[in-house]
Order: C-alpha cells, then structure tokens, then sequence
C-alpha cells in the first residue's frame, strides 16, 4: 500500500538536492569581493529609505483567503463526490447528483452574500462599473 | 514492516501535548490559534490511526469533518483577532476582560 | 525490487532534465519570439540565431556575485528561493508523458512514463503540493524587508490563491468525467471519448486564464509588474537566488502546460494511436505529447507580448467574478451529461 | 523503511510543532507550523489515508496557513510581552497537563504493540466518496451549512462599519 510513494519520495530527495545545490553554489560561486555598506543596502530605485518595510497590510487581503479557505474546503469535499459520480450513475443511484447540487446551491448563497457585500471588489472604483 | 498502533497514539499524544501547552501559555491570539490547530491535527491523526486499527474508513471520513470544522474555526478566529485588534491595538488575549464590546 | 527503483529513477532523471533544458529552450524562444512579434532581431550573436545565448546567459548568472542586502531574515531569504524550486520539481511526477504500459525495460512496465504511476490521489498530488508555491513567494517578500518585495509577494499571493480555486473547480469537471483521479486515466478516457477540450469548453477556458495567472504570466506579471513594483517579490535576490525563482516560473510553465495537454488536448494520444503498440507507439507518444506541450508553451509567448497587463481590482473581478462562476457552472453541465450518459 | 520515514517525521513534527508554539516571532510559529502539518500528512499517507494526506497538504498548508500568513502580516502587532507571574493557574496547568498527557501516553507504549486489522483498507478517494454520499450524507450537507455559517460570520466580523 505504501509502495506508491517510492517515487514521491526519490521526487523529494532530488528536488531538495538541486534546491540546496543551486543556492549553495551561488553562496560559494559568488562570493565576496568588495562589500561597501553602499551595495546591501535595501532597493528601493535609490531613494533613502524613509521608514519600515514591513507595513501593516490592508484587510482585503485577509478577506481573499478567508473566502478561498471557505471555498477550498469545499473543493476538497467535492472531489471525493466527483470521483464516485461515474461509477454511482452506473449502479442506477442517480440521486448523487442531486447531493452535489445540494452542496452548491448551498455554498452559492454564501458567494451571492459576498458578492453583495462587495468582497470581490478589489476598490471602489471597480465595484462602481 | 508496518508501523505499530502505539507509535502512532504517542505521536499524537504528544502534539496534543504540546498544542495544549501552547493554548495555556501563550498570551499572544495567534499563537493560541496555531495551537488549537496542532491540536485538531493530533486529533485526526489519532482517528486516522484508530480507523486503520479497526480496517473501517469511517475514521478517516471523520478527520475529513475536522478539517472542515478546523478550517470554519481558523476562519472565525482569525476575523475575531482582526476585529479586537481594530478595538484594543493588541492581540494580547489577557486584555480582552469586559463582556461588552 | 532494484530494477523498480533504477526505472523509476532514470525516468525521475530523464524527465528532469528535460524539463530544465527546456528551460533555456524557452528563454531563446520568448526572447527570439518578442523580438519577432516586435519586428526587431533579438539576441543573434552568440551561436547561430543567438541559440547559445541562454546558455551563456546561465554560466553568467553562476559566477555573479551574490549579494545578501542587509536587514533581510537571513534564514528565511536562503530558504525562499529553495521553497520555489523544490516546489517546481515535484509536481511532474504524476504526468503520464506518453503511452507505453505494454513496454518493459528490466521487467518493469514503463506504464505511460510516469515516475510516480502508483500514486492513487493522482492529480490531487500535483494541486496540493503546487499550492505550496504561494509559500516561496510570501516568504521571498516578507524576508527581504524591502516594500516592493512585500507588496509583490502580496500581491502575488492573493492572485496564486484566487485562480487556484477556479482552476481546481475546473479540474474537478474531467475528474468527474474520467472518474478517477489518475492523470492516466482521464488519457485512456480521451482516447475513448471526444478530447475533453471540447465538450468542457468553459472548463478547459477557465483552466487557460488560471494558468496563466497561477504561471504569472502576462497579462497576469502583477506581482513582478516591473514598470510598478521594479520586479516584485525578487527583487532582493541576485545570482542564482534569483535564478532559482526564474527557473521554478519557467519550470511551473512547462508543468502547467504538459497538464493542460493532459486534461483537455487528449494528453498523449494521437490519431490512430491505436494501431500501434509498444515501442513505436510509446515514441510516437512522447513525440506528440511533445508536439502538443510545445504549442501550448508557444501560446504563452504569443499571449505575453500580444496582451497589456490587467490591474490589480481587474484581475480579482474576472477571477471571483467570472472564472469562478464559470468553472462550477462547467461542473454541474458534465454531471448532468454524466449523470445521463451524454459524456 | 516505513518505520524509518516514521520516526523521521516524527521527530521533525514535534520540533516543529515545539517552535510553533515557544517562537517569539509570528511568522516563524506559522512557518514551522507548516512542516508538522506535512509530516502529519505523510503520517497519513503512512496510515493509508492517501485521500486525507493530498487533502492536509491542500486544506492546511495551502489554505489556511496562508490565512495565518496574511493575518500576521496585516496586523504586523507588536509581539506580546509575556509576563507569566500573572497568571500562576495556567501556567502550571499548562505544564503539567501536558506531562500528564505524555505520561499515559507512554504508558499506551509499553504494553504488548497493539495488532492491526487483517485487512488494512485505503483510504482512497473513491472509498471515502461512497462513505461520504452513503451514509454520512447528511453530514456532508451540514458540512456546506458550517462553512456558509462561517463565511458570513467572518465576512461581518471583519466588515468596517461606516
């Protein structure tokens, strides 16, 4: 049963090799010459830096992955139900559709909500068109 | 060889442990999310260890009903934070001691 | 027991090294390709047609002096560009990149040149650990404490995670047509039935735009947009740090399109594939899935330097607002056709 | 072999899961949180819950760890002073509740390895969707009512009033 992930693992094994080794020779190829203060300096087109990077971020984008949360989760409830609905149609129990449906009309009055709430607007000016 | 029952329990044990510590000591909101998660994660892997223990997929189907109510409680929780933090300028839990918003 | 191994592991390695040549392929190819659409030349110096170039190009970027600005979370700046990379290598796995389950080598079938032809979630393999993607980007921005960085990597993020959702709704539709979530029998189920390009329509144009957005491609380059954000999430990164994200794009490119094949273009099937059988079917196979993988990749060459860039509250409208209707309405219209025996 | 990917993700999950929960910094908790996410998920790979591995990597990691993510980022607080004196009861309660939870659980170790049952089902996809449109179909339907519930609820939490 566990026999499946062999490949996976030799997957992992390699991919982490080259990701260690191009980061590694980059250190090693690329290493020092001179160092003035001048070139590690943060980039920022060459203006001195006025404050700290890292700002507080606006609340939108929190709203974005709440709703993908919500809705991936429900990706993943669904992909056992699409995976059976071949196979259930064949053995007559057609109703596994109705039960699909069931769960989307569900979850779409929870998008129609966000919809109107104005979740999906990414600013004002766009909500407005 | 596969890998006995127990391993798995105490493994579980364990993160429950350490999700738990979590939860009582820490002050800052995130954190005592975080560990509500790592206890809902030792949670499922015990039921997945028991379903295997018992040949039924029922347990597994159950981890399955914990992840969603996980992912309904992350996403409560975390506007709540959003939401005291508007209020208090902190996510420092203690702070958070009248009923009234 | 051995010999499974050292197939696996030379398949493992054979479709590597395929997909990190065709990574200089495909620079010659966009440069080349700009140019063209641009009416100018284009890099034509070194070899002939500039052909050497990218190679060059890469020795160049090895021996660049990597710079480690100060104020980044060091560790976190190392591990970023490793995240992308690693990432980027070991989605393929589940990809059947031509026929062959009547071929042995060793005694071991070579069943549809998968590395990974066990593995029973299938395409769910490559979805869960390409989400993880979005983690290379967040952690490249947030570690380099740079503003642009920050607000790319941002950006980027919510972009990766709002078309992965109509691109996983799409997804489901051939899953549910195939009925199974192997990658190699939604194949055979193309070869039986029409190409699923077609009676999923909507599905397959919906997968196209969110692939094109999960690439970050134009018109999609939000997060690198450089007229705006000088290059986004990277821009801290030098010599290879930076190639690795370069890489892992182009890399994610050459995936999303060998899966776009997959679903939708009838993976590697060709007409009258069904005579054959064994070796010639199995190369041909590879041939043509080639042929196909490199149309779809030519179409992202033509797409970048053909379409402006969308802004930022564009793109998050046509991917709530429209993708992802879109994909769910694809999904209900195959389980009906499922359900009564049309599809 | 499996014994051996065991133990090695064992131990890398409770490490991660230590930093998760003792790391001063936010972001550094969510990203080891990452890592014992994917090790309880190749521990159900591991169990034969292949379904349930690909979903953790998909619903945990992907989804709501990158909310975390944004959630750190946007309210970028100042991390929390921790002044334990004041709250004696819960910090003993959250030292010894945990040791009294690793006491009985290697108290489940020593005795006689439980045997497993003869016939080993995995969980596959296919498997888990009759489960899930038999007989825990109603369940399934709830399912889809919880994440509306929630969906709303954080939507009006968030919501600035104007």
């Amino acid at each position: 049963m566990t026999a499946q992930y062999i490949p996976v693992l030799m997957a992992f094994a390699f991919a982490g090799t080259v990701a260690v080794a191009i980061v590694g020779l980059s250190v090693l190829l690329g290493r020092g010459r001179l160092r003035p203060p001048r070139k590690t300096e943060t980039y920022e087109s060459g203006m001195p830096l006025l404050d700290a990077s890292r700002k507080r971020v606006s609340v939108k984008y929190f709203v974005v992955a709440m709703v993908f949360i919500v809705f991936d989760i429900e990706v993943a409830f669904l992909y056992p139900w699409a995976v059976t609905v071949r196979e259930l149609v064949a053995e007559g129990a057609r109703a596994v559709l109705l039960d699909g449906l069931i769960f989307l009309v569900l979850l779409g009055f929870g998008y129609v909500y966000l919809w109107r709430e104005g979740a999906f607007d990414w600013s004002r000016e766009g909500s407005r068109r | 060889m596969t890998v006995p029952t127990n391993y798995f329990i105490l493994l579980a044990t364990a993160l429950f442990a350490i999700g738990a510590a979590g939860v009582l000591l820490r002050r800052n909101g995130i954190s005592i999310l975080l560990g509500i998660e790592i206890m809902l994660n030792a949670v499922n892997l015990a039921l997945a260890t028991f379903a295997r223990q018992h040949g039924n997929l029922d347990g597994q189907v159950l981890v399955f009903f914990v992840m969603a109510v996980a992912a309904a409680e992350v996403a409560v929780g975390l506007a709540l934070l959003v939401a005291i933090f508007r209020r208090h300028r902190s996510i420092d839990v203690d702070r958070l001691n009248v009923m009234r918003w | 027991m051995w010999a499974e191994l050292a197939v696996t592991a030379a398949k493992l390695l054979l479709i590597a090294v395929g997909l990190l040549t065709a990574i200089p392929v495909m620079v010659w190819v966009e440069r080349r390709g700009a140019a063209f659409i641009q009416d100018r030349l284009g890099p034509n110096r070194v070899g002939p047609l500039g052909l050497v170039q990218p190679i060059v190009d890469a020795v160049k970027l090895f021996f660049k002096e990597d710079i480690t600005p100060a104020g980044v979370s060091r560790g976190l700046y190392f591990l970023a560009p490793m995240v992308a990379i690693f990432v980027a290598l070991v989605t393929f796995i589940v990809i059947p990149f031509g026929a062959g389950t009547d071929v042995t080598v060793f005694g071991v079938p070579l069943s549809g040149v998968m590395v990974a032809p066990g593995l029973g979630v299938g395409v769910l393999y490559l979805l869960a650990l390409g989400s993880l993607s979005v983690y290379g980007i967040v952690l490249a921005g947030w570690s380099s404490n740079n503003k642009y960085s920050l607000l790319g990597a941002l950006r980027s993020s919510a972009q990766l995670i709002s078309y992965e959702l109509a691109m996983t709704v799409s997804v489901m539709g051939v899953i549910l047509a195939a009925g199974s979530l192997r990658l190699d029998a939604v194949v055979a189920y193309q070869s039986q039935h029409l190409w699923n390009a077609i009676p999923q329509l909507v599905g397959f144009l919906v997968f196209v735009v969110a692939a094109f957005a999960e690439t970050n491609r134009l018109p999609f380059d939000l997060p690198e947009a450089e007229t705006e954000l000088v290059a986004g999430y990277h821009v801290e990164y030098s010599s290879m740090k930076f190639a690795a994200f370069f890489m892992s794009e182009y890399v994610n490119m050459v995936t999303i399109s060998a899966l776009m094949v997959t679903l939708y273009l009838g993976g590697w099937t060709f007409p009258g594939h069904r005579a054959l059988s064994g070796w010639p079917l199995l190369l041909l196979s590879v041939l043509s899935m080639l042929v196909k993988v490199s149309f779809v990749l030519f179409t992202f060459v033509w797409v970048r330097w053909s379409l402006p860039r969308f802004r930022y509250d564009q793109l998050m409208r046509l991917g709530w607002k429209v993708l992802l209707p879109l994909a769910v309405l694809n999904l209900v219209w195959v389980g009906v056709g499922v359900g009564y025996g049309w599809l | 072999m499996e014994l051996i990917v065991f133990a090695a993700t064992a131990a890398l999950a409770i490490v991660s899961a230590c930093v998760a929960v003792v790391h001063r910094q936010p972001v550094v908790n969510v990203l080891s949180l990452i890592v014992t996410f994917f090790c309880v998920a190749v521990n159900f790979a591991l169990l034969g819950a292949s379904f349930l591995a690909a979903a953790q990597i998909l619903v945990y990691a992907g989804a709501i760890l990158v909310l975390f993510l944004f959630v750190v980022m946007l309210l970028n607080a100042p991390v929390v002073e921790e002044n334990e004196a004041k709250r004696p009861l819960q910090r003993w309660g959250g030292i010894l509740l945990p040791l009294v939870l690793l006491a009985g659980g290697a108290a489940v170790l020593t005795p006689t390895l439980l045997a497993t049952a003869a016939t080993p089902t995995d969980g596959t996809a296919h498997a888990l969707g009759r489960l899930l449109v038999g007989p825990h179909l109603f369940a399934f339907e709830l399912v889809s009512v919880l994440l509306l519930a929630a969906l709303v609820a954080a939507m009006v939490l968030v919501k600035r009033k104007q």
